[in-house]
């Protein structure tokens, strides 16, 4: 009986916190909608208690955009999450983690609303602490907590670094205060820095933040840490924190330390590029799926990277000022794009982990038959993802092009050279995307199960549906309505110094003097239109149509194993870029003499994880050498060293104060 | 010492009671000093020797010193298997147990040659076609591709499976006996009024090759010869469907790469030639010119003449047509390494015909057991070393260079007399082997006969059933988008394989 | 690039004109039988016998030729009574019925096009899967040929196909092995209809030198329902090209257009 | 009604049209190519409108799906079939109007690649290896494609200092071949050699020599095709349309995007006309090209497909540096 009593508190208060936070979310996407609209804030909203804004914070545009990505997706999220909770087994209670979940989601907001640096890094530090322990939730297998030391290291290590960059800025201070650290003041103080001193802090505030942001090479930690969560939380750890990491970054070095130089943009449109195609690169050669997601992950931050580079490369050039707005805009609408079609991709894959129990591709297969709901949502995530109009990520990868092919225009040397690259290696990150969703769709959703699990799997339970198709729902609208959404996000470069100059004369065409004319809602209304059209013409032939085995060559009939891997669907482009996978192949080959006949041979391909090989190892070595050393009055253990960070970080914030 | 495989000639018949009887180690070891000496199995096959037992004939060959050898033992349920010290024979002892349920002991790759059901009465059937267990490459990331036995294009049946990563092909398994007719069941007791036929349809393609191997057999068994002018014309058939074929594969090359010129020319071409047995004969597959005893049809000299002419602008025209081949730098990056097959690999597995002198092995029968009007009129060996399907090509262009020159040598210089020779009656308990080359490589017929003069036993092996391992073993490691490529280049037959 | 086009002009136009001119075959080409019930009357029986595949016989004392069995092998003109049997080069042999193909000294009932909706639908348009069910790849040969310039099946809408799915009806040649009767069954399930069957050759029609071979189950309609038979062992290009015509209704048409001048 | 809803109206007609005739037309587009390539091969070929006959009569025919098969399958033929005719309605042919509503190029492209992706999708739907053997090739192609294009066409875009709309770069083009006659003109390098990689694009998205080969038989060495071989009647019919017409597309944006000479700018009947006929004879000379290349050339080894797709790269950055050189 209280077995019975206390399940049903849990679910009760597991459902009822997820309620609350519809009604939160809701509330902070108005208030983001509201503000990126530029009316004024709704008299109770996110920053304020009652009416009064609580000091130090408060939401400016550029703050919108994430508040806004993050209400689109937390509400779908708390949707799915009851359901995921109660059919799990292990790793935090649900109540436990349904507890945390709101105060993750605070302090998100706490960073997207600071208009205060000691608010900013608190909140920003509670985040990281919120983030690791659903990260933790899960599971307490020692490659989970792997990830979750890794997550928790390099952030902090990040954390450092962008700190000092805030410090640089603030030591123009003559006293520190917390009002002295007010974006206000480090605006003004920003504006008297010297070249040298600006450069440090840029370059400071990227790497630091732009860990959290997982931009190449810093990127180790995402692939290690989505698998490692619960997908809900893969999906808010893809969707808004590493977009906070962004927005921070934009936040110190595009804003505080303004005015930005040219160069900078320059080296954003690079970090952006690298990001994106190593990202998709890697991402290909994935078959975890979630893997594959969150390298993903990577790839379109740095699609948003390089919109904001852009935006800030071109912002100084007369004459293409719209341009440099659109492609601000095009940046941070695909945080908001991203957001949602990554959330919806992590949803489907947590549907499809909670049913077959398996994250690799190469043992599913068939499901979108078992799993009709899913499965559609899955492939409207994937053609978002991939950049098909009408959806969404048609929208901003589209207007990113635009504005780089009319950067061709601009009087600016460098940036004049580098558009056609860049335009090209934009197209190569979009049809890699294409490519590895093909791959991440059709290998796991088509054809026959490739296992005993991928044969029995089911559908998920109404919850989790309706949180997917309210996602999928909004990758459709964002896509249509983009050109609404184009111009309330070029809103967001007001902070930064960007200012929106664009306008389009309606809310469903794209148009400008310097760009090309399209119309996702136009595209969506004719290919429906004659989809539908044909479709109806056509029925007649699909009513009446003979079900019968695939054609095998005149065989019995088709078995799983003649269907193509997901390894091997993508073996070609591994072969183009063998020298980034360095890709290797263990043989066991034939036994015995003489070699014409073969009795066993097993074989199994993997690539070189260059970056972990090249970068990270020897850095973790040396600092292992520098702990041996250190061995007699410092415990070189793990634990200890995350404790050692906490305590320096607050040391510094002391110091700081 | 053991007794000495019985020396022999090529389509010398000889009393059986000669060819030495072993037992299992001297069989074995006859073999493989042989074999080590520079001789190939031509043939291993069973006969029922009564009393529940078989007895094991083998045909040995020796290139070189242009001998054949006979031996023989008897086995009753095993024998030691040979094929993992001399490799050529691993398809005639699954043969062999297939037929006659004997198992060679410690076979590596004992699975069904061709599905059939047993020529031993008492014998069960091997496994269903198709649903057999094939090879498998371990590994999450392998795939399998399925191709046949009904194939995209005109060919014949044979089931193809390869072990695949992606365009990578990491094995590959040739499963056959899909055209299974039971042709070598029905030829015993022979020769009767279908024998001629069975042997014409044996393998479509090559209806001359084993037309005059069959008819050199009852030749000799008979002790006859067929007259010089029958034999010119053999010999004009033959090559004439060298020609008919080798053009044929150069045009089917050209056409797997995409390439239309020579592609359609030398499907013309090709036709042209079987239109010149066509004319000589009335078919173009030369069904009905070659019986027992010379040639049904005669080449009178105004057909000759016309022969001659037709010849000379065909011969023209395909030098042409595959000049481009070689100098289209797209075509030679298709052609050129790919689908290797090393020397060693063919010495060991005794390939011939195209295959085996694409590889560097000089080997022709024409050449090195000269029959009919091969033993006047001498055509060169043509070799290239590469081993690759240029290497297949171009033997068969230059194949077609010398066999157009002795087509044309013979009919302008045929011998006079008649074509057909009535044939006397057939010798009892004797066995010949014969060899000739037909277009795809050597053409082997053993023909046993009983106390009464007719076949007990007649063993066809066609020069596809050597070189179909080949085909397998170039496929490793090579593209799959390659594969139709290799197929091509080695040109195998099915039939013949299955009988 | 040069060479390609100096050869191509060399090589000169090499299309057929069939079905608007008549062939030229070769004068030794054995087609079309034709029976002189007359020169039986001195007795046939003996002579019967030496058909290899039974396909002459006597019928109320009248000589029967099965065109169908028949492998054109010509051993009957030499050991029946002279003229009995004679070869013509007539290579128009196709008929649309089995029995249709027995000729007892009347004229052979070439085929007819497809009836109905059956033309309608595939009389211009005609895809073909090919399935070699046991044939020793001469027939295969000679359908292969159909696609090279000399006889250019493509340019009468008639294509062989890779995808069952794609065709509209199977060729079939050779015997049906035992090993390709499940094989030729799924090939004729995969085709969408409406489809044909096309047996080509003396082995698909009857089991040609292969009847009564266990191994073998007697052609084509044994195992499938066939609409066009072309005999022959194997049957001159221009046979199968002219069959497949006659099935598409177009050299019936050319006929008449031929009439109406 | 206002004059730009007036405007809109006839813009949207106005493609409307146009993508109904280029659809009709894609079949004979692909017949001449293949009579000419028949021609060379001193044959007759098949006639000019068998493509329409086989359509015809696919649509006549029975459906088979196979049974491992989604509704992905039956969806795929539909999508690419509209999204292809979406993108003939788009795509650069006869007119030029600034107001028309016709989008750009770019558009195009990514319309079409929606429809491959389906068709790549139900490629891998029926579960067979040969699906998926396509599925991936097709893919890979793609991969390597896309960036060419785009690139040739922002090089274009950026040498007339415009946009990639259609009205952008054919203005832009035919007023600078007006105004200066040289470094804009017409055959000026910097767009010959975008126009060439954009072709070596087309063949390769197309299925064409040395890509694919459009003529071939053979399950293992095909791209485009094996996708296709569970398609059978109407569905059939909708995928080869759509791929008839995606060919189209890709060449009309060569014969009008890269060289938009005749191209009208008004909406007068003879300006039409003329434009029409120009148009015509453009695309009659690309299919000429095409059977030519076919004709002379081998088809590569697959995984030499991005070697020729990064030649093309090379050839569109060439491009880029001569637009800056020049």
């Amino acid at each position: 009986m209280s077995a019975l009593l206390r399940r049903a508190w849990a679910r009760g208060a597991v459902v009822s916190s997820a309620i609350l936070q519809v009604i939160a979310l809701a509330v902070a996407g108005t208030d983001g909608a509201f503000c990126l609209a530029g009316y004024d804030a709704p008299p109770i909203g996110i920053a304020h208690v009652g009416a009064t804004r609580i000091p130090g914070m408060g939401l400016d545009p550029l703050g919108a955009v994430v508040a806004f990505a993050l209400a689109l997706i937390g509400i779908p999220i708390a949707i799915y999450t009851p359901a995921y909770l109660a059919g799990r087994h292990g790793g935090l209670s649900g109540p436990v983690q349904q507890a945390l979940l709101p105060l993750l989601l605070g302090t998100i907001l706490a960073v997207v609303t600071a208009q205060n640096a000691l608010v900013l890094l608190v909140g920003w530090e509670l985040m990281t602490a919120f983030a690791t322990f659903l990260v933790l939730a899960d599971g307490h297998q020692d490659e989970v907590r792997r990830a979750a030391i890794l997550y928790v290291v390099m952030s902090h290590v990040g954390t450092l670094l962008g700190m000092v960059a805030v410090l640089i800025i603030a030591s123009g201070s003559p006293v520190l205060s917390f009002d002295s650290l007010d974006f206000e003041s480090l605006r003004i103080l920003g504006r008297d820095m010297g070249a040298g001193t600006r450069a440090a802090v840029l370059v400071l505030a990227l790497v630091g933040f732009g860990t959290k942001a997982g931009i190449v090479p810093l990127h180790v930690w995402l692939p290690e840490a989505h698998p490692a969560a619960p997908s809900h939380i893969s999906a808010l750890l893809s969707g808004v924190i590493v977009k906070c990491g962004i927005y921070v970054v934009a936040r110190v070095a595009l804003d505080l330390a303004r005015p930005v130089p040219f160069w900078f943009g320059i080296v954003l449109l690079g970090v952006g590029l690298s990001s994106a195609l190593l990202g998709v690169l890697y991402a290909l050669m994935e078959h975890d799926l979630k893997r594959l997601l969150a390298f993903h992950t990577v790839e379109n931050v740095g699609i948003i990277f390089m919109g904001i580079g852009l935006g800030v490369a071109l912002s100084q050039t007369r004459g293409l000022e719209s341009v440099a707005s659109l492609a601000l805009a095009a940046g941070l609408f695909h945080i908001i794009n991203h957001a949602v079609f990554k959330a919806l991709l992590f949803l489907c894959a947590g549907s499809v982990h909670a049913t077959i129990h398996d994250r690799n591709l190469e043992e599913m297969g068939g499901l979108l038959r078992k799993m009709p709901w899913t499965g559609t949502c899955f492939l409207v995530g994937a053609l978002a993802i991939s950049g098909m109009p009408p959806l969404n990520g048609f929208a901003s990868e589209w207007s990113l092009l635009q504005a780089l092919i009319a950067s061709a225009q601009s009087s600016e040397g460098w940036i004049r050279r580098l558009a056609p690259l860049l335009v090209a290696g934009l197209a190569l990150t979009g049809a890699l995307a294409a490519a590895c969703f093909v791959k991440a769709f059709g290998i796991p959703f088509l054809g026959l199960p490739r296992s005993e699990h991928a044969r029995h799997a089911r559908e998920v339970s109404l919850g989790p549906r309706a949180a997917q198709a309210l996602l999928a729902l909004a990758c459709f609208v964002l896509g249509v309505l983009s050109p609404l959404a184009l111009m309330l996000c070029a809103r967001g470069g007001e902070p930064l110094g960007i200012l929106p100059y664009l306008t389009f004369d309606s809310p469903f065409i794209i148009s400008g003097s310097k760009i090309a004319t399209t119309s996702p809602f136009v595209l969506a209304a004719a290919v429906t239109a004659i989809s539908l059209a044909v479709a109806i013409a056509t029925r007649g032939s699909r009513a009446r149509a003979r079900v019968a085995e695939p054609w095998v060559c005149g065989l019995e009939r088709v078995q799983p194993r003649m269907q193509y891997t997901a390894s091997a669907f993508t073996k070609a482009i591994r072969l183009v870029f063998r020298n980034l996978f360095r890709p290797s192949r263990e043989v066991e080959p034939a036994e015995g003499t003489p070699p014409y006949y073969v009795r066993r041979w097993r074989t199994q391909g993997m690539i070189l994880p260059v970056f972990e090989r090249y970068l990270y190892d020897p850095l973790v070595s040396a600092v292992r050498r520098i702990a041996a050393l250190m061995d007699g009055w410092a415990s070189p253990s793990t634990e200890v060293g995350l404790f050692l960070t906490l305590v320096a970080f607050c040391v510094a914030l002391w110091w700081a104060l | 010492m053991s007794p000495a495989p019985l020396e022999t000639r090529n389509a010398q018949a000889v009393p059986i009671a000669d060819v030495p009887d072993l037992g299992d180690e001297e069989f074995r070891d006859a073999i493989l000093t042989a074999v080590s000496l520079g001789s190939r199995v031509s043939a291993l096959f069973g006969h029922p020797a009564g009393e529940g037992k078989l007895r094991l004939f083998c045909v040995l060959a020796n290139d070189e010193l242009g001998s054949l050898a006979l031996l023989s033992r008897q086995v009753e349920r095993r024998f030691m298997s040979l094929a993992n010290d001399c490799p050529g024979v691993h398809l005639f002892e699954r043969e062999i147990f297939e037929q006659w349920g004997v198992e060679p002991h410690g076979h590596p790759w004992l699975k069904p040659v061709r599905f059939q059901p047993p020529l031993v009465a008492a014998g069960a059937r091997a496994s269903q076609i198709g649903v057999a267990n094939f090879f498998r490459v371990e590994g999450e990331e392998v795939h399998e591709v399925a191709v046949g036995p009904v194939h995209a294009g005109v060919i014949e049946p044979g089931h193809f499976r390869f072990q695949c990563h992606g365009e990578d092909v990491f094995h590959l398994e040739i499963s056959l006996g899909y055209q299974h007719r039971g042709v070598e069941r029905a030829l015993a007791g022979g020769p009767d009024k279908r024998t001629i036929h069975y042997i014409e349809t044996l393998a479509g393609d090559t209806t001359i090759g084993h037309a005059v191997a069959h008819c050199e057999t009852l030749e000799a068994l008979a002790g006859a010869e067929a007259p010089a002018r029958a034999h010119a014309i053999r010999g004009i058939a033959l090559e004439l469907e060298r020609l008919a074929n080798h053009t044929g594969d150069l045009g089917a090359l050209a056409n797997d790469v995409g390439y239309l010129p020579t592609a359609s020319y030398c499907g013309r071409l090709r036709g042209d030639f079987l239109n010149m047995t066509a004319a000589i004969c009335g078919s173009r597959f030369g069904r009905g010119l070659v019986r027992p005893g010379g040639v049904a049809f005669d080449v009178e000299p105004a057909r000759s003449a016309e022969l001659q002419g037709r010849l000379a602008r065909a011969m023209r025209d395909i030098r042409g047509a595959t000049g481009l081949l070689w100098e289209t730098p797209s075509v030679m990056a298709r052609f050129e390494e790919t689908g290797t097959v090393t020397r060693e690999t063919c010495e060991k597995l005794g390939f011939v015909g195209v295959a085996a002198r694409a590889c560097g092995v000089g080997r022709d029968a024409r050449q090195d057991f000269p029959l009919g009007m091969f033993r006047f009129s001498q055509v060169p060996v043509m070799t290239w070393h590469t081993g690759d399907v240029f290497a297949r090509a171009f033997v068969r262009a230059l194949e077609v260079e010398s066999s157009g020159k002795f087509i044309d040598g013979q009919l302008k210089a045929l011998p006079a007399g008649p074509v057909l020779a009535a044939l006397p009656e057939r010798a009892p308990d004797r066995i010949v082997a014969t060899l000739v080359e037909g277009w795809r490589g050597e053409v082997c017929h053993v023909a046993l006969t009983d106390e009464r003069g007719r076949f007990s036993r007649y063993k066809v092996v066609d020069p596809s059933f050597h070189n179909w391992t080949g085909l397998a073993l170039a496929l490793r490691g090579q593209q799959i988008s390659d594969f139709p490529l290799c197929n091509k280049s080695f040109n195998l037959s099915y039939c013949g394989h299955d009988l | 690039m040069l060479k390609v086009f100096l050869e191509r002009l060399r090589q000169g136009y090499r299309t057929s004109a069939y079905p608007l001119e008549e062939p030229k075959l070769p004068d030794r080409l054995r087609g079309l039988p034709v029976i002189d019930q007359a020169k039986c009357a001195s007795g046939c029986e003996a002579g019967i016998e030496s058909c290899p595949t039974s396909a002459l016989g006597m019928k109320d004392g009248k000589l029967e030729l099965d065109l169908g069995r028949c492998l054109f092998c010509g051993e009957c003109e030499r050991t029946l009574p002279d003229g009995a049997v004679r070869f013509t080069p007539d290579h128009k042999l196709s008929a649309r019925r089995r029995e249709d193909l027995v000729l007892r000294g009347q004229e052979l009932a070439l085929a007819g096009a497809l009836e109905g909706e059956m033309h309608r639908v595939l009389g211009r348009s005609l895809k073909l899967r090919q399935v070699s069910a046991g044939g020793c790849n001469a027939c295969e040969a000679d359908v292969n040929v159909l696609t090279t310039i000399v006889f250019d099946l493509g340019r009468f809408g008639i294509q062989i196909v890779a995808s069952p799915r794609h065709a509209d009806g199977i060729l079939v040649t050779g015997p049906v092995t035992e090993n390709m009767k499940l094989a030729l069954e799924k090939t004729y399930a995969a085709v969408p209809s409406p489809k044909v069957v096309i047996a080509v050759g003396a082995c698909a029609i009857s089991g040609g030198p292969y009847i009564g071979h266990p191994e073998v189950h007697g052609g084509a309609p044994s195992v499938v329902p066939v609409d066009l038979f072309i005999p022959g062992c194997p049957p001159h290009p221009m046979t199968i090209l002219d069959g497949l015509l006659r099935l598409m209704g177009k050299i019936e048409r050319k006929r008449a257009a031929e009439v109406v001048e | 009604m206002s004059d730009s809803t007036l405007e809109s109206v006839r813009g949207a007609l106005i493609a409307a049209l146009q993508g109904i005739v280029l659809v009709a037309l894609a079949p004979l587009l692909n017949g001449l190519i293949r009579k000419v390539k028949a021609r060379l091969q001193r044959r007759i070929g098949p006639p000019l409108l068998q493509h329409y006959r086989d359509v015809a009569k696919l649509f006549r025919k029975e459906s088979i799906r196979p049974s491992p098969a989604s509704w992905i399958f039956d969806a795929a033929p539909i999508v690419s079939f509209a999204t292809a005719s979406v993108a003939a309605a788009l795509t650069p042919a006869i007119c030029a109007l600034p107001a028309t509503g016709q989008g750009d190029v770019v558009t195009v492209i990514y319309l079409l690649a929606l429809g491959r992706f389906f068709v790549i999708l139900a490629g891998l739907d029926a579960a067979s290896s040969f699906g998926g053997l396509g599925s991936s090739r097709d893919a890979a192609v793609s991969v390597f494609a896309e960036p060419v294009a785009m690139l040739s066409l922002a090089v274009v875009a950026a040498a007339l200092r415009t946009t990639t709309d259609v009205s952008g770069i054919s203005l832009a083009s035919t007023d600078a071949a007006v105004a200066s006659g040289t470094s804009l003109g017409l055959l000026a390098p910097w767009r010959l050699l975008a126009a060439l990689a954009f072709f070596i694009v087309v063949l390769a998205e197309c299925a064409r020599v040395p890509f694919d080969n459009p003529a071939t038989h053979l399950e293992l060495t095909m791209v485009h095709e094996a996708m296709l071989l569970e398609y059978s009647g109407p569905s059939l019919a909708l995928v080869t349309l759509a791929s008839l017409a995606k060919q189209l597309v890709l060449l009309s944006i060569v014969a009008s995007g890269f060289f938009p000479v005749g191209v009208a700018t008004s909406l007068q009947p003879a300006a039409l006309l003329v434009a029409g006929a120009v148009f015509v004879a453009k695309l009659a000379g690309l299919a000429v090209l095409i059977a030519i290349v076919e004709s002379a050339i081998a088809k590569v080894r697959f995984l030499r497909v991005p070697d020729y797709l990064g030649v093309a790269f090379g050839i569109a950055l060439l491009a880029y540096v001569a637009r800056e050189a020049f």
